[in-house]
C-alpha cells in the first residue's frame, strides 16, 4: 500500500471542443487533506469528478493527463474495475447535494445500498449503519428519517445525507466537493470535526473542494488554487495564506463579503408582512398509512420594509426555506401574508400571477428550479416576456447580457443549457432570474452558497447597489453569517419552525439573546479564529 | 279420417316419380358399403343444441341427422315429397287440411315411439316463437286425431309451398320437451330419432356423430345407400384460408370451395396431379337464381325508364369479369331461374304468347321476336359498340351530357349509388363503374352491415344493390311478393325492383294457380321473359354447381337434378383410402 | 428568417444523427414526389399533340369528342379507339414512367387478376386488375397524409387534455378522467357504423371519426408525465415568475414530457394508417377505389395466392414507419439538451 | 390518500351509468336494430355469421336449404315487425327502456343475449379463458421482451444492436397481424410446409385424458403461434419507450451519484433509474390490459379458430345484440375503470412526490 493515494498528472478534461481544465498536477497521500480553491467556473469540480471517472464522457474527453489511484491509471480503466473503486476505495460528496439523491428512493435505502453492495450488509444490520452514519452527521431524529424521501429533506439535511453515504464504506480517499455549503455553522463544525476523526481513525484522504478559506485553513494540509482551468498554485496551506504567490490567490484571501448593510430608514413603509404563518407538511403519505403532520413553521410573524434586508438565519432544517415558499406563496400555509396593502394569502392564483413581477424568490437548489431543457437566456428572458411583453428580442438579450454581466457571468454562455454550467455558475443564473425584474422584494434561499469568495462579495455588492438604486427589499436565509451581517438590516433566528429572536441585525451579532444565537455566533466566530 | 287416402308421398305438378313399393332412391347406391369416417369443415362457431332457437348458433346436424321431419325432398324430382317419419300423407278434398300418419315402427332413440302428439307439440311450440310462427302463418291448427293421426288445418288451400316448409321441420319427442325449453341453451345432446349420435362434442370447436345401429328406419326406402359414414366430424375452422390449410393437412377431408380463385389456385400440387385430391361439383338443387345481380330500383324516376336500365346494362362488361375475376368459370345468367326448365329460352312458345298477348303494347316488341339476349362485351370494340349503344339510349331518354357529367333537362347529375354488405362487391362493381364514367355517370358503393342494410332495404332507400337473386323452384310464392305490383310500394316490401308491371301480375297469377307442369312452365317462362326483357335487374353469373373439394377416398352416388344426397350419399370407399394413405406416405 | 441560437444548435445536431437525417431526406423526398404522383403514374398523358395543338390532360380534362370521337366525357386515352382517333390527327403523347393511375384497371392483363409481376406492372395487379405500383404511389400519398393530420390532431387534443388533468390535478383531473372514460366506453366499431350512415365515408370524414377516439392514445402517459413534473423546483420557479398555466405547461414541462408523446408520434401515424387498414377490412373504411394501403393488405390476405399485395403493401408501411422512427429518435436526440453537441 | 380512493370508488358509479346512458342513447340513433337483424335473419339475409364479414370468403357446408328461403315469401307484414319488437322490449317508451336497464344493473343483471338465450355473463365467462390466455400471455411475452431490450438500446445506443433491433421491432410493427398469422400458419402448421403446430384451438381434443405436465405443454404448443402473431407487432412502441424514458434520465445527477457509489451498470439502472423511467410505462398498462382483453384480437380469434372475447364483441355490435354489447361493455369499462384507479395508487407508490390535489399556488 503506497502512501500516495490519489496522483494527478497533466490533467486536461475537454466538453465537446472546449477544454476546460488544463493540464492540472496535484496528489494526495493517506491522511492527508487536500483542499481545492478557486474561482466558480473554475473547473473544480470537473477535476473531480475525472477522478471518478464520471464526466458525462458520450461528450467530455481527457486530451491528456493520467489520474493514478494508488499507483494506477484510472482513466479508460474497465467499468468493472472501475466499480471496485468508486464508493469503496474513493467516494465523493457532490456539490449539488439537492438533486444528487435518488427522488424515488428513501435515504435509508440509498446508503444502505453502499452498505450492502460493498459489504454485503444485510438489512437489519445496513439499516442499523445507517442509522449511526446520520447520527454522526448530526441529522435530527434520525430514526423517523430513515423512510424519508429527499423531497421531503431540507437542504442541510439532504447535504448531510450525502455525506453519510460517501462515508458509509470508509473510503480511503473522500472527494468533498462543497460539503458544507447549506450546513449551519453549528452542524458544519461537527461535520468537519468527523472529518478530522475519520482521517486520524482510518488514515483517509481527504479532497476538499471549498470556497470557505475559513473551512480550508482549519482543515487542510495543502492547497491547490485553481482559475480559469489552470491550477496556478499549490503549496501547504499556511505558506498559501501567508505567502499567496498568484495574483489571484491573493485577490482570493483578500476578498471577502464585507461593509455595511446599506443605510436604511428603519421607519420606511414594509413592502411584506406576514401574520402567524404557520406550515403544515403530511408525513407518511402511503396510502392506508394515517397522515401525520410535521409543522415546519410555527405562528411566524415578520415584515420586510422598502430598501431594507431582513436576514434569516438559523439551524439546517429549522424550516427557512419552507417559509420563504409560503411568503411567495409557493407552498399552502396558514396565517396572513400581506404584500404592500394587498393580502396574498387569498387571492386567486390569477390575480396573483401579476403581482407576481413584485416579488420573487431564488431557490435553495439552483440546478433544481432551472427547467432542464431551456437555455439559460430563455430563463431569465422568461420574466421579461411574462411582465414586458412589449420588448423585442434584441432589447431582451440586450438586458439578459446586462443582468449576466452583473451577476459576474460570461455573457457568450447564455446560449447553453443549465447542466453546462458550474454550480456557481447555475446559481448566479438563478439570481439572474430573480432580478433582472427589478421587483420590490426577493426572497433569497442561499444565493451565494457555491460562490467562491470574491465572487460571493462581488454578489453582495451587485445586492446592495441594486437596494440603493432600487430601494429593494431583501429576505436573506443564509448559513454564512458574514454575508448576513454585510446585507441584513433586521435579523430572524429560527429553530425548529418558530422564531426565537428577533431585531436588528447588529444587535444580535453583537449581543445574542438566547442560548441558541449564542451558540451559532460562536461557532461562527470559532472557523473564523482558526482562519 | 276414413274417407282419406293415404299415400307414400305428395308431388306438385306432376305425379311421384316413385311408386309406393319402390326399394331404393335412384341417385343413392342401395349396395354403398358402410364404415369410415368423414371429417368437414364448419365455418361456424356454435354452442347449442337448443332444437328451436333463432340464432345461428346451433350445432351443425348434417341432413337429419339427428332431428327427423315427416317428409323429405326428393331429389331427382321437381316437387315431390316422401314420408319420413310419415309413411301416409293425405290431403283433404278442400285441400284445406293434410292429415300425416306416423310410421308405426318409428322410435325416439330411448325407445319410445314417435306419435302425433310428438307432432303437435313440436309445431306449437314453434308456433309459440316469433320467428317461425310467421313460417307457419299458414297453419291453422295442428291436432292428434289418434296416436299415429295428426291433421293440419291450413287458413288457405295447401300449395307446395306449405309442404315445403313442413318438410323443414324435424319433429320433437314432447316427452323429452316437456319440462324443458326447447329454445333455451343447452350443451346436453337432446333426445332425436335420427341415424346417428352425438358421440363427442366440443362447443365451438368440434362436434363428431356415431352412426346408430339402432336406428328405426334402415329399412325405409328412402334410406337405402344413406348415411354410410360410421363417424361424421365437422370441425370449426372461422377462417376460410386456414380451412384450406386445414384440408390440405389432411385434417379435413371435404371442403366447400365456393371462391374460384382458389378453387383454381389453392390445391394445385404433387397430390393434385396425382390424383389424390379429386373436385366434385354438384347441383344446388332447388335452389336457383342469380349468384350475384345489380338490381336497380324502379321506383326512382331515373331508373324508372326501361332504357335507362338497359343502358346501364350496355355497360357492364361480365366477359372481361368472368375472365378476370372467375378465371372463365361462371355462367351469365340470362334468366331468373336459368338453368330450369322454367328459364325463357328462345321464342316464346304459343302458351306464352297467349298468356301476353293481352299486353303486347305495354310489352317491348323484341320480346315476342327474339329470344332474349345480354349485350356481349369482353374486348374493346364491343365494349365500345356497347357503350355507344347506351349513350344514344340515355340520350333517348333525355339524359345528356354536360361538363363531363350526364344531366336531365332538370340539370340533375345522374348518379347512381349501389348498396352492399359484402366488402367483396367492391372488386365486381368497379369495372362496370368505370364504363359508367365513360357515360357520365358517376357511381358509388355504399358498404354498410347488415342490419342497416337491412333497414334501408325494408324502406327500399337505394339506388341499386348487390346480393344473389335467388329462388326456390318453383317461384310461385316468391314472385308474388318479389314483383307483384300490389306488393311495390309498402315499406318492406320483398318487391326490391319496384316492379310494377300488369303483364307482371298476370303471369304471376297464372302461375299460382297453374295446376299441371306445363302451365307453371309457360307462366314462368313468360314472367321470365317480361322481367328480363324489361332490365329490371342487371344479372352477372348463375348459381352454378357448387365446388366442393375433397381428397380421394370416398365414392359417390349419381348425381341428381334437384337435391343430391350430398354427402349423406356417399361413402368411404376402402381400397381408395388405402391407395391415398400408400400414396401419402 | 434568423434562427434563434438554440433552434440552430438542434438543427446541427439533428444533423449529426446520420440516420434520421437521411430519414427526413428520404420522407420529404417520398413526400414530394408522391404530391406529384399524377405525373408519375397516370392513365393520361402528361403532355400531348392532336391536330398540331398541343394538350396537357394530366391538368386539364379534355373530352373524347375534342379528338373527334363519340363520347362527350373525358377521354380514355389508354383504349385503342382514343390512341387511334389520335394517331389519325397526326398526334403524339407523352406518357408518365407508369402509365396507370391508382384506379386504372387494365383491361388487357394476360389471365386472371391479379396478375404476378411483370414489365408491364413492376408490382403486378391487384385482384381488380390495378396496377399496384401505382396505387402505392398514390396510397402512399393518402396515407401519409391522413396519417400525418390524424396523428398531429389527435397528439394536440390529447396532449392539451391530459396536460391540463395532470397540471391542475384535483377536481380538474376527477371530472377530467371520468370524461375521458366515459368517452373510452364508448364502443367504436359501432359508432362508425352509425356515422358512415349517416354520411358517405370519405378521408376527412373518416379522419375526424377516428379524431373521435384516436386523441385517447396519449392522455394517459401524458397526464402521467405531468402528474410528476408538476411537482419540480423548476415549474414552482416558473410559477414564482408569474407564468401563465399555459405557458408553464407548454414551455416547461411539455419539453420534459415529451418522451412518450415524442416515442409515441412515429407509431401513432403508422397506427393510424393500420387502423384505415381494419376498417377497410370491416369494411366501413374508404369507399372502394381510393387507393388505400390497408385495401392492399386485406387483399393480401384474400389472395394468398398473390403474395405480392401483401408484401408491397407491408414493405411499404414497414419503410414508412422505419423512416418515421429515425425522424422521431433524430428530433428527440435533437432536443435532449444533454446529447447534443455545441 | 385513503380519502382519495374512496372518492374514486364512489366516482365508479356515475361513470358507470354514464357509460350506460351515453350507449343507449347512442343505440337509438342506429340505423338498423335487432329488428331489422332478425328480420334479416328470418328472410335469410344475414347467411353467414357476422365473422364472415372478416374471414374471408368460406361457404359452410350447406347441405339443408333452410326454411328461411320461403319466409322471405310472405313478404314482412307489420304483424311480425310489431311481434318482433315486442320480443326485444322495443315496444315499451324509452325512459321506461332505460329505468328497467339501469335498475337490472343495479342488481348486476346483465340479462340475456337477443339471439342466443343466454345469460350474458355466461358468454363472457366461456370466452374469457380464451382472451385471458391470449391477453396475459402476449402482454407478459411483450412486457418481458420489450423492457429489457429497451433498457440494452438505451445502453448501447447508436450501437449496431440498437439499429438491428430497432429494424426487427419495426418491420414486426408494420406486418399487418393478420397477415403474419395467416403466414406463420401456412409455414408452421399447414399443409403445404411445415406442419409442427396446431391449426387451431386453445387445447387438444384431448385435452381431459393428458397429464398435468402434458395439460401445459399442449396448452402452450397451441398457443404459440397466436401469441406469437400477437404480440409481432407489440414490441416497437413499449421498447422504444422504455428506451427513450431510460435516455431521458439516465443523464440525470442522481444517475451520477448511483454511480459513484460503485453500484454496476445492471444495478444502477435496473435499481434506480428503472423505477424513475417506468412511470409513463406504468400509465400505458391498464389501456394495454384492457385493450388485449377486449379488441385488438378479433383477426387473430377468427385465424385461429378462437372463440374470445374480440369475436364476441364484434358480433354483437354487428347483430345489434344489445344486452351482449351492454354487457360486455360494462364488465369491461368496470374492470378498466378500476385498472385506472389501481394505476393511479401505483404511480404515488412509484413517486412519492405524485398526488392528485389541485394545486392553489
Ligand atoms: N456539461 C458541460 N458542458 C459544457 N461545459 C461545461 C459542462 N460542465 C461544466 N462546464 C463548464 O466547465 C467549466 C468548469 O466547470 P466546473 O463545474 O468544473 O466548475 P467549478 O470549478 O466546479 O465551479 P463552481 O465552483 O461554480 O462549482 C465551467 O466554465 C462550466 O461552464
Ligand atoms: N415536502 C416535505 N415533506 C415533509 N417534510 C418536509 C418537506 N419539506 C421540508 N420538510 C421538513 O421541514 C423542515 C424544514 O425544512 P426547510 O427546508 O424549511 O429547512 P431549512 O431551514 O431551509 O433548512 P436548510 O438550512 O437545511 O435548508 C425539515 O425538517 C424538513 O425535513
Ligand atoms: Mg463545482
Ligand atoms: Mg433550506
Amino acid at each position: 500500500m503506497s502512501k500516495r493515494i490519489l496522483e494527478v498528472n497533466d490533467l486536461s478534461v475537454a466538453f465537446r471542443d472546449t477544454e476546460v481544465v488544463h493540464k492540472v498536477n496535484f496528489h494526495i497521500d493517506r491522511g492527508e487533506t487536500v483542499a481545492i480553491v478557486g474561482e466558480s467556473g473554475s473547473g473544480k469540480s470537473a477535476t473531480a469528478l475525472s477522478v471518478m471517472q464520471l464526466l458525462p464522457y458520450q461528450y467530455a474527453s481527457h486530451p491528456s493527463g493520467s489520474v493514478l489511484i494508488d499507483g494506477n491509471e484510472t482513466i479508460g480503466l474497465a467499468e468493472e474495475e472501475l466499480l471496485q473503486i468508486r464508493g469503496n476505495r474513493i467516494s465523493m460528496v457532490f456539490q449539488e447535494p439537492m438533486t444528487s439523491l435518488n427522488p424515488l428512493h428513501h435515504i435509508q435505502k440509498q446508503i444502505g445500498e453502499v452498505l450492502y453492495v460493498h459489504r454485503g450488509m444485510g438489512r437489519s444490520r445496513a439499516r442499523q449503519r445507517t442509522l449511526e452514519l446520520l447520527e454522526l452527521v448530526g441529522l435530527q431524529r434520525a430514526e423517523e428519517r430513515l423512510r424519508a424521501y429527499p423531497h421531503e429533506l431540507s437542504g442541510g439535511q439532504r447535504q448531510r445525507v450525502m455525506i453519510a453515504m460517501a462515508l458509509a464504506n470508509e473510503p480511503d480517499l473522500l472527494i468533498a466537493d462543497e460539503p458544507t455549503t447549506a450546513l449551519d455553522v453549528t452542524v458544519q463544525a461537527q461535520i468537519l470535526k468527523l472529518l478530522d476523526g475519520l482521517k486520524e481513525r482510518l488514515n483517509m484522504a481527504l479532497l476538499l473542494i471549498t470556497h470557505d478559506l475559513g473551512v480550508v485553513r482549519k482543515m487542510s494540509d495543502r492547497i491547490c488554487v485553481m482559475t480559469d482551468g489552470h491550477m496556478v498554485e499549490q503549496g501547504p496551506t499556511e505558506a498559501i495564506f501567508a505567502n499567496p504567490q498568484d495574483e489571484y490567490t491573493r485577490h482570493l484571501i483578500a476578498a471577502e463579503p464585507s461593509g455595511e448593510p446599506v443605510a436604511a430608514n428603519p421607519d420606511s413603509p414594509v413592502v411584506m408582512q406576514a401574520e402567524e404563518l404557520s406550515v403544515d407538511f403530511n408525513l407518511g403519505k402511503g396510502i392506508f398509512a394515517r397522515t401525520r403532520t410535521l409543522r415546519a413553521v410555527n405562528q411566524v410573524s415578520l415584515k420586510i420594509r422598502e430598501g431594507q434586508t431582513l436576514g434569516i438565519v438559523g439551524e439546517s432544517g429549522s424550516g427557512k426555506t419552507t417559509l420563504a415558499r409560503a411568503l411567495v406563496r409557493l407552498t399552502g400555509f396558514t396565517g396572513t401574508v400581506i404584500l404592500g396593502e394587498t393580502p396574498i394569502h387569498d387571492l386567486k392564483t390569477s390575480e396573483l400571477r401579476s403581482l407576481r413581477n413584485q416579488f420573487q424568490i431564488v431557490f435553495q437548489d439552483p440546478y433544481g428550479s432551472l427547467p432542464p431543457r431551456l437555455s439559460a437566456h430563455q430563463i431569465i428572458e422568461a420574466g421579461l416576456n411574462i411582465h414586458q411583453p412589449g420588448l423585442s428580442p434584441a432589447e431582451r438579450r440586450e438586458l439578459v447580457t446586462e443582468v449576466l454581466i452583473e451577476v459576474g457571468l460570461d455573457p457568450q454562455l447564455q446560449d447553453r443549457y443549465p447542466h453546462e454550467f458550474s454550480g456557481g455558475q447555475r446559481q448566479r443564473i438563478a439570481v439572474a432570474r430573480a432580478i433582472i425584474l427589478r421587483p420590490k422584494i426577493i426572497v433569497l434561499d442561499e444565493p451565494t452558497s457555491a460562490l467562491d469568495v470574491s465572487v460571493q462579495a462581488q454578489m453582495v455588492d451587485l445586492l446592495r447597489d441594486l437596494q440603493r438604486k432600487h430601494n429593494l427589499a431583501y429576505l436573506f436565509i443564509s448559513h454564512d453569517l458574514k454575508v448576513v451581517r454585510a446585507l441584513a438590516h433586521e435579523l430572524i433566528v429560527m429553530k425548529d419552525g418558530v422564531i426565537i429572536e428577533q431585531g436588528p441585525s447588529e444587535e444580535l451579532f453583537t449581543s445574542p439573546a438566547t442560548d441558541y444565537t449564542k451558540a451559532l455566533m460562536a461557532a461562527a466566530f470559532d472557523l473564523e479564529t482558526v482562519g | 279420417l276414413d274417407s282419406l287416402e293415404f299415400k307414400h308421398g305428395i308431388a306438385f305438378f306432376d305425379d311421384l316419380k316413385y311408386p309406393a313399393d319402390f326399394t331404393h332412391l335412384e341417385y343413392l347406391n342401395p349396395d354403398a358399403p358402410k364404415g369410415g369416417r368423414l371429417v368437414l369443415s364448419w365455418g361456424f362457431s356454435f354452442d347449442t343444441f337448443a332444437p328451436l332457437q333463432g340464432g345461428e348458433t346451433g350445432a351443425p346436424s348434417g341432413y337429419h341427422f339427428l332431428d327427423e321431419p315427416l317428409i323429405v325432398r326428393g331429389g331427382d324430382e321437381f316437387a315431390a315429397f316422401y314420408g319420413r317419419l310419415a309413411d301416409g300423407i293425405a290431403v283433404t278434398d278442400d285441400k284445406m287440411a293434410i292429415v300425416f300418419r306416423i310410421h308405426p315402427e318409428a322410435k325416439w332413440a330411448d325407445g319410445a315411439p314417435v306419435t302425433a302428439q310428438d307432432v303437435v307439440y313440436t309445431f306449437d311450440a314453434n308456433m309459440s316463437i316469433v320467428g317461425a310462427s310467421y313460417f307457419f302463418s299458414f297453419i291453422e291448427s295442428v291436432d292428434a286425431l289418434d296416436e299415429r293421426h295428426v291433421v293440419f288445418t291450413l287458413n288457405t288451400p295447401l300449395t307446395y309451398d306449405h309442404i315445403a316448409l313442413i318438410q323443414y321441420q324435424g319433429i320433437l319427442p314432447e316427452h323429452y320437451w316437456r319440462g324443458r325449453d326447447p329454445e333455451a341453451h343447452t350443451l346436453e345432446p337432446p333426445v332425436y330419432s335420427g341415424p346417428y349420435r352425438v358421440k363427442d362434442v366440443k362447443m365451438g370447436r368440434y362436434i363428431e356423430f356415431e352412426r346408430r345401429e339402432d336406428y328405426w328406419g334402415w329399412n325405409l326406402p328412402l334410406n337405402k345407400g344413406r348415411y354410410n359414414f360410421d363417424t361424421v366430424r365437422y370441425e370449426v375452422y372461422l377462417d376460410g384460408t386456414v380451412a384450406r390449410q386445414a384440408f390440405l393437412n389432411g385434417l379435413v377431408d371435404m371442403l366447400d370451395v365456393d371462391d374460384i380463385r382458389h378453387w383454381v389456385n389453392a390445391f394445385e400440387g404433387t397430390e393434385m396431379e396425382q390424383g389424390l385430391i379429386g373436385k366434385a361439383r354438384r347441383n344446388y338443387g332447388i335452389w336457383v337464381g342469380m349468384g350475384k345481380a345489380f338490381v336497380m330500383n324502379s321506383r326512382l324516376p331515373k331508373l324508372a325508364d326501361r332504357r335507362v336500365r338497359k343502358a346501364l346494362t350496355l355497360a357492364l362488361d361480365f366477359e372481361w369479369i368472368n375472365e378476370k375475376f372467375y378465371y372463365g368459370d361462371r355462367i351469365r345468367a340470362k334468366s331468373f331461374w336459368p338453368g330450369t326448365i322454367l328459364e325463357g329460352t328462345g321464342l316464346p312458345s304459343e302458351a306464352e304468347v297467349k298468356l301476353l298477348s293481352g299486353f303486347r303494347d305495354s310489352l317491348p316488341a323484341e320480346l315476342f321476336t327474339q329470344p332474349f339476349n345480354l349485350p356481349l362485351a369482353g374486348t374493346d370494340a364491343n365494349v365500345r359498340r356497347n357503350l355507344i349503344e347506351a349513350r344514344r339510349l340515355l340520350a333517348e331518354s333525355g339524359w345528356h351530357i354536360k361538363n363531363g357529367r350526364l344531366q336531365n333537362a332538370a340539370g340533375e347529375h345522374f348518379t347512381l349509388e349501389l348498396l352492399s354488405f359484402d366488402s367483396e362487391n367492391a372488386r365486381i362493381l368497379l369495372p362496370w363503374f368505370k364504363s359508367m364514367e365513360r357515360l357520365g355517370i358517376e357511381a358509388n358503393i355504399r358498404l354498410v352491415d347488415i342490419s342497416q342494410y337491412t333497414n334501408r332495404m325494408r324502406k327500399h332507400d337505394y339506388d341499386a344493390f348487390v346480393q344473389s337473386y335467388d329462388f326456390v323452384i318453383p317461384p310461385t310464392l316468391e314472385a308474388r311478393s318479389n314483383f307483384h305490383s300490389s306488393a311495390v310500394m309498402g315499406e318492406g316490401s320483398r318487391n326490391y325492383t319496384g316492379v310494377s308491371n300488369s303483364a307482371v301480375d298476370y303471369v304471376i297469377e297464372a302461375a299460382e294457380a297453374a295446376a299441371t307442369l306445363d302451365e307453371l312452365v309457360a307462366a314462368s317462362r313468360a314472367l321470365d321473359r317480361v322481367l328480363m326483357w324489361n332490365y329490371h335487374l342487371i344479372p352477372l353469373y348463375a348459381y352454378d354447381p357448387r365446388r366442393t373439394i375433397h381428397w380421394e377416398k370416398f365414392g359417390r352416388p349419381p348425381h341428381p337434378k334437384y337435391r343430391p344426397a350430398f354427402p349423406d350419399g356417399w361413402w368411404f370407399d376402402e381400397s381408395k383410402a388405402a391407395r391415398l394413405d400408400a400414396a401419402l406416405q | 428568417m434568423t434562427l434563434s441560437p438554440l433552434t440552430r444548435r438542434r438543427w446541427e445536431n439533428f444533423k449529426t444523427k446520420k440516420r434520421g437525417y437521411f430519414s427526413l431526406w428520404i420522407i420529404s423526398t417520398l413526400m414530394v414526389l408522391s404530391l406529384f404522383a399524377e405525373f408519375l403514374a397516370n392513365d393520361k398523358p402528361i403532355i400531348m399533340a392532336y391536330k398540331g395543338e398541343i394538350y396537357l390532360p394530366v391538368l386539364r380534362t379534355y373530352s373524347e369528342s375534342t379528338f373527334g370521337g363519340v363520347f362527350e366525357t373525358e377521354a380514355a386515352y389508354r383504349s385503342e379507339s382514343v390512341q387511334q382517333l389520335i394517331e389519325d390527327g397526326d398526334g403524339w403523347m407523352l406518357w408518365p414512367p407508369i402509365r396507370y393511375s391508382f384506379d386504372t384497371i387494365d383491361w388487357n392483363t394476360e389471365g386472371a387478376v391479379p396478375e404476378a409481376p411483370s414489365a408491364r406492372h413492376w408490382l403486378g395487379t391487384d385482384d381488380v386488375g390495378r396496377d399496384v405500383t401505382a396505387r402505392i404511389i398514390y396510397g402512399f400519398r393518402l396515407s401519409v397524409i391522413f396519417g400525418l393530420t390524424l396523428t398531429f390532431l389527435s397528439a394536440l387534443i390529447g396532449i392539451t387534455v391530459g396536460a391540463t388533468q395532470g397540471y391542475f390535478g384535483g377536481l380538474v383531473d376527477l371530472i377530467g378522467q371520468r370524461v375521458v372514460e366515459i368517452w373510452a366506453g364508448l364502443p367504436v366499431l359501432f359508432l362508425i357504423i352509425i356515422l358512415t350512415s349517416l354520411f358517405e365515408p370519405n378521408p376527412i370524414a373518416l379522419l375526424l371519426v377516428l379524431l373521435l377516439f384516436n386523441w385517447m392514445a396519449l392522455v394517459a402517459v401524458v397526464r402521467a408525465e405531468f402528474l410528476r413534473t408538476r411537482n419540480f423546483d423548476y415549474v414552482n420557479a416558473a410559477k414564482a415568475l408569474g407564468e401563465k398555466d399555459f405557458v408553464i405547461m407548454w414551455k416547461y414541462i411539455l419539453p420534459n414530457a415529451m418522451v412518450a408523446t415524442l416515442t409515441f408520434l412515429p407509431f401513432l401515424v403508422s397506427g393510424s394508417i393500420t387502423t384505415l387498414t381494419s376498417l377497410d377490412f370491416l369494411g366501413f373504411g374508404l369507399p372502394a377505389g381510393h387507393p388505400s394501403l390497408g385495401e392492399l393488405l386485406a387483399q393480401g390476405k384474400a389472395n394468398m395466392q398473390a403474395p405480392w399485395l401483401g408484401l408491397a403493401g407491408f414493405f411499404t408501411l414497414a419503410t414508412m414507419l422505419t423512416l418515421l422512427v429515425f425522424v422521431g429518435e433524430g428530433v428527440r436526440d435533437a432536443f435532449d439538451p444533454r446529447r447534443s453537441a455545441t | 390518500m385513503a380519502r382519495y380512493i374512496v372518492r374514486r370508488l364512489l366516482l365508479l358509479f356515475p361513470t358507470l351509468i354514464g357509460i350506460i346512458t351515453l350507449n343507449f342513447l347512442i343505440i337509438q340513433l342506429a340505423p338498423g336494430g335487432p329488428v331489422d337483424q332478425m328480420i334479416a335473419r328470418l328472410t335469410g339475409e344475414a347467411g353467414g355469421g357476422a365473422a364472415s364479414r372478416v374471414a374471408g370468403a368460406q361457404s359452410s357446408p350447406q347441405f339443408t336449404e333452410t326454411g328461411t328461403q320461403y319466409a322471405a315469401a310472405a313478404g314482412l307484414d307489420p304483424e311480425l315487425i310489431q311481434a318482433i319488437e315486442k320480443k326485444f322490449g322495443f315496444d315499451k317508451p324509452l325512459h321506461e327502456r332505460y329505468l328497467k336497464m339501469i335498475k337490472e344493473y343495479l342488481v348486476l343483471d346483465l340479462g340475456e343475449s337477443y339471439y342466443q338465450n343466454r345469460p350474458v355473463i355466461d358468454l363472457i365467462k366461456e370466452r374469457l379463458p380464451v382472451s385471458l390466455s391470449l391477453g396475459l400471455w402476449s402482454m407478459l411475452l411483450v412486457y418481458s421482451i420489450s423492457i429489457p431490450m429497451g433498457i440494452t438500446k438505451t445502453v448501447r445506443d447508436g450501437s449496431r444492436f440498437d439499429a438491428w433491433t430497432s429494424a426487427f421491432i419495426f418491420v414486426g410493427y408494420a406486418v399487418p397481424g393478420f397477415l403474419f398469422a395467416v403466414l406463420l400458419i401456412v409455414l408452421f402448421a399447414g399443409g403445404s410446409y411445415l406442419d409442427l403446430f396446431p391449426l387451431k384451438g386453445l387445447t387438444s381434443n384431448n385435452f381431459d385424458d393428458l397429464s398435468a405436465f402434458g395439460k401445459v405443454v399442449d396448452y402452450f404448443w397451441h398457443l404459440a403461434l397466436p401469441v406469437i402473431a400477437l404480440t409481432i407487432g407489440g414490441f416497437a412502441t413499449l421498447t422504444m419507450l422504455t428506451k427513450n424514458s431510460f435516455l431521458d434520465e439516465i443523464s440525470k445527477q442522481y444517475v451520477l451519484t448511483a454511480k459513484a457509489k460503485g453500484l454496476n451498470q445492471k444495478r444502477v439502472l435496473y435499481g434506480h433509474v428503472f423505477r424513475n423511467a417506468m412511470l409513463i410505462v406504468i400509465a400505458g398498462f391498464p389501456a394495454a390490459l384492457v385493450g388485449v382483453l377486449f379488441t385488438g384480437v378479433l383477426l387473430i380469434e377468427v385465424i385461429f379458430s378462437l372463440d374470445g372475447l374480440g369475436l364476441l364483441g364484434f358480433e354483437s355490435v354487428m347483430r345489434r345484440d344489445y344486452p351482449v354489447m351492454f354487457g360486455s361493455l360494462f364488465i369491461f369499462t368496470f374492470i378498466g375503470l378500476i385498472m385506472t384507479l389501481v394505476g393511479d395508487l401505483v404511480y404515488t407508490l412509484v413517486d412519492p412526490r405524485i398526488d392528485f390535489e389541485t394545486r392553489d399556488i
